[in-house]
């Protein structure tokens, strides 16, 4: 097996292009999301994306606000209680985004049939509901019946909904650990990145933290996303930030509001890629944008111990250059 | 008794749920009121979050989210989405849930994806233009409301959220009334009340358009009336919900640390 | 939350009945299957029985010998390198067990899709095979069009199977370790574990370990199976004996024969019965029946450093009598 | 060289696998051959069981079955079977594999569930009696034969095992020939090649009939005519098969440690 570590850039580089479909996170919108990869897809100015959103995160809402998202499927679109999502509800108001809504429980359903190698899924979810009778994606026909069509139990005979499948092009999916082949261990729950990672055809993973090979030989049971789904490992502390990964970090309240608040206009928008995504390059350098004081205070979290069994493992920063090869 | 018309929605809506039920809630409101029923008198209810996080309660105040930290501290289990909206919401196992509205109709329907400007809502026009304002989209709303046994709606009382007919269901409730569930195969039971800042409406057996069955001390028939977008019908049996109790108001306030319901 | 810990007697009389439908394991012939719940079931008498077993299992093999199984529903029906399962295959020969096939992962999609409430998942898998024409339960129609319908996959049009969901009216799942309210860890592949445990409607737990429930608060991402949808727990060390549960002990292969040469015969099983079922009544006496320089054996296992971080919070034998309240 | 007939069909299963493929194994002479290719020719292929355990090899011997403590003991991953058999092999991501058969016909069927008394196969009588030998049904075989891109059949050479129809297709192959298998939807590509203890044989590209594509040193074209069942074609460029080379016989032998494959 080899090593898969990258740095972010190459990662962006290699797995992204304008046009693409593109998956993320399989987590909430205070959950563990790839906030960082989605500040360098903003870096690198990818645009035209069709997203694959379980929910709206801070990294959707950056990439919809810096006008890079075309087209949008997600089950939630706002920030949960950090309300509304400037960025992407400027985008969708404005006819800019796409956006073809499905449910929480939808989205993760359609990776499952992906990831099976089904054409569709059956669903008594977004059944009955303008999820199924309306689309943005042919907007002329109301109701449509098209987007979930019908079908017929032959068992009972019932009529119940069939969503389409979904295998996004790529997925790029925030880990608390993953080892330099691509096993991966998720603290928190996985919410929809199980299936997620067999669904899409190419996987690159962000971790917290990059941990010897021995700790997933100690819990195999935790490697919920093995090695051989994945194509590139990224390692990239507060990857997720300003929301929370969980044992590692707590989300950063005041960065959520404030974040939320300037992607609220094109200026706004401007203004904050050049505070938060321009202004780094490597991870160190990320870590001093965010400030060593709040980076500090903000992990320190309640949920730390849950870490403490796999610490042992866990690599340095100069074991980690070393890995890298000099990248 | 001093106590906020939002702590009397929130008690309201605790009452609405019984020992030993299996329930799932939300962030915010609906995560008080259910926590504020655990703690005063479903002791044996059991309650998850869509995020897959079992057993835990919230730690440091509310949580921002189903996923943060705060739920994420002391939890048993954490699984994930496919297990918590589908095995245990959508599949029809969870007895009872909250749900929120930022537009309601009669018959139970939910909206909580965009406000169209009138006359453009795609049900009139038969095509989907783009909302006035783009809101949340259903969340896990729409697993609970099609595969809870029953769930209560919470929403502020106010004409506009209160429509004859919802601009688009995000969350079916009765869709259009009477057994119009059934055409669709649902495992849950559809919604069993609507709590909101004013009183409760509950469905009629047979038609389930939603008529007021009681109102708070504070509010009146007239009032919530006067607030609903529709040609409300009242209980002949109308009456009026009891105030908090004292011990009511106590563990209220226990869950609502921060006091957040006392505010407004 | 209750304590749900009670005896092996009190599990198969509370959730057994004649004619009933029962799923086990969730397991492969030589994983982790509840193999001391069987014991128990033939010592009690359960007749009629229709099976679900993802694979067949010992405790398959020996309940379908004592003639206990009407029918079962399977996706493979050997004990691997073991050769085939006698006891099973003289109930089906002589046309005491009516035996309908499925597929390895036929069962688990089966269960997945009655966890998820859907009357049917699309397959793939048994279309266009004998698994789909031929069904026991209706043996005069052949090719049989009803047990793996047709279903035609409404975005691309092609036909495919429809495979009918499972409920199983009771599932006993043995896992590794359980607290007294039901959450359970599993070392070692889950199989179908997890789907069978929100799929059945009663689930019964038979647990190598009882640990404190502070174990599953700090490892809850290994707790695929929480208290909410488990009904009872029973205590009972070497419960998959004679065949091997991941960290705890290897197969005895020399038992894995000589049980299934016995169950060959109807003479052969009565003999295996006298002595290794209605031989014992408490966990104590079943461990005297194996022998103890055996357990001790079986107990020395390449796999034992999986159970390490847990062993703090194992229950003694003598917490768990407390636990038990004189039971 | 002094080599065994199983150790020659091990070797030559092993050469159908190329460097880099992700591939799944059974338990057994499939195992064997597979982690002999492995170590001789494939170093970067990628291998699993069907029981979702990752990254291991086999500890203190052979497995007794995919979920066996001698496979679990060094894992990366332990996941379960809708993960192993659905999201890898049966949705087609699965690059190669090996099954076994008890019986097998030119199209490459498969049938380890049953043999029935001839003249009594459901096939025949339009209905289902039951088996005179009830065998073990398909396991995860059926989920490769859907899904993987190609794989391997391994099968003992006999009359009575290589039918003309097998009596119950319990993984299907080419069915019946042809196209078939489009009709079924189906992600794999089918069966790429028979190999037995005489030879080995492959499938015709436009009929998908198994026709004799090469022999042993030690068998001939004749003697495998003879131990098929149907009117077997043999390929005008039959040829035979390379014997192990030293280093292939020391790399099998360093997987087969207890020397199983020496003994017949």
């Amino acid at each position: 097996m080899k090593n898969k570590l990258i740095t972010m850039q190459e990662a962006v580089a290699q797995y992204t292009w304008d046009g693409m479909t593109f998956a993320h996170g399989g987590a909430l919108p205070v959950g563990s999301d790839c906030i960082a990869f989605f500040r360098e897809m903003v870096r690198q100015g990818v645009k035209n994306v069709n997203l694959i959103s379980n929910c709206n995160t801070q990294g959707s809402n950056l990439l919809a606000a810096a006008g890079g998202v075309a087209r949008m499927e997600v089950g939630f679109s706002g920030l949960e209680v950090y309300g509304f999502a400037n960025g992407l509800k400027r985008a969708v108001e404005s006819g800019k985004t796409i956006l073809e809504d499905y449910s929480n429980g939808g989205i993760p359903n359609r990776l499952f049939g992906g990831a099976m190698g089904w054409p569709f899924v059956p669903t008594f979810v977004s059944w009955g509901s303008d999820q199924a009778w309306a689309s943005a994606d042919e907007p002329d026909t109301y109701p449509n019946d098209k987007k979930i069509p019908a079908i017929k139990d032959p068992f009972t005979g019932v009529t119940m909904g069939a969503m389409k499948s979904l295998n996004p092009e790529v997925a790029c999916i925030h880990v608390t650990m993953a080892d330099i082949y691509g096993n991966c261990i998720m603290l928190g729950t996985e919410w929809s990145r199980f299936e997620l990672s067999r669904a899409a055809k190419k996987v690159v993973i962000q971790a917290d933290y990059i941990v010897d090979t021995d700790c997933m030989r100690q819990f195999p049971n935790l490697v919920r996303i093995p090695d051989l789904v994945v194509d590139a490992v990224v390692y990239w502390p507060m990857g997720v930030w300003p929301a929370c990964s969980t044992g590692v970090y707590d989300s950063d309240e005041e960065h959520m509001f404030y974040m939320n608040k300037l992607l609220k206009t094109e200026e706004g928008t401007v203004e904050y890629i050049d505070k938060y995504v321009k202004s780094y390059s490597t991870p160190e350098e990320f870590l001093d944008v965010i400030g060593k004081e709040k980076v500090d205070q903000l992990c320190k979290s309640a949920t730390n111990f849950l870490v403490d069994p796999y610490r042992k493992w866990i690599k340095s920063d100069a074991e980690i250059k070393e890995l890298m090869g000099g990248r | 008794m001093d106590y906020s018309k939002n702590e009397m929605m929130a008690i309201a809506t605790g009452r609405e749920f019984s020992d030993g039920e299996l329930a799932i809630f939300g962030v915010g409101l609906s995560m008080l009121a259910g926590f504020f029923a655990q703690r005063n008198h479903a002791p044996n209810m059991i309650a998850f979050t869509e995020g897959g996080v079992y057993g835990s309660t919230p730690v440091g105040g509310l949580p921002w989210g189903i996923e943060d930290n705060r739920i994420s501290a002391n939890a048993t289990s954490f699984t994930n989405a496919i297990d918590a909206l589908g095995m245990l919401v959508a599949s029809g196992r969870v007895d009872n849930a909250v749900i929120g509205a930022a537009q309601i109709d009669k018959f139970g329907n939910v909206n909580t994806t965009g406000i169209w400007t009138e006359g453009t809502q795609p049900w009139k026009v038969g095509k989907y233009t783009l909302p006035k304002v783009r809101l949340n989209g259903s969340g896990g709303a729409n697993e609970i409301a099609v595969g809870a046994k029953k769930y209560i709606i919470m929403a502020a009382h106010e004409k506009k959220r209160f429509a004859e007919k919802v601009d688009y269901i995000s969350s079916p409730g009765y869709i259009n009334g009477g057994d119009d569930r059934k055409k669709y195969g649902f495992p849950g039971g559809g919604p069993s009340a609507i709590v909101t800042n004013l009183g409760i409406l509950r469905p009629d057996p047979v038609t389930k358009e939603f008529y007021l069955d009681s109102y708070f001390v504070f509010s009146s028939v007239e009032e919530i009336i006067e607030n609903t977008g529709w040609d409300l019908k009242v209980s002949p049996n109308v009456k009026m919900i009891p105030e908090p109790t004292e011990k009511e108001l106590e563990n209220l306030r226990a869950v609502d640390e921060t006091g957040s319901l006392r505010k407004k």
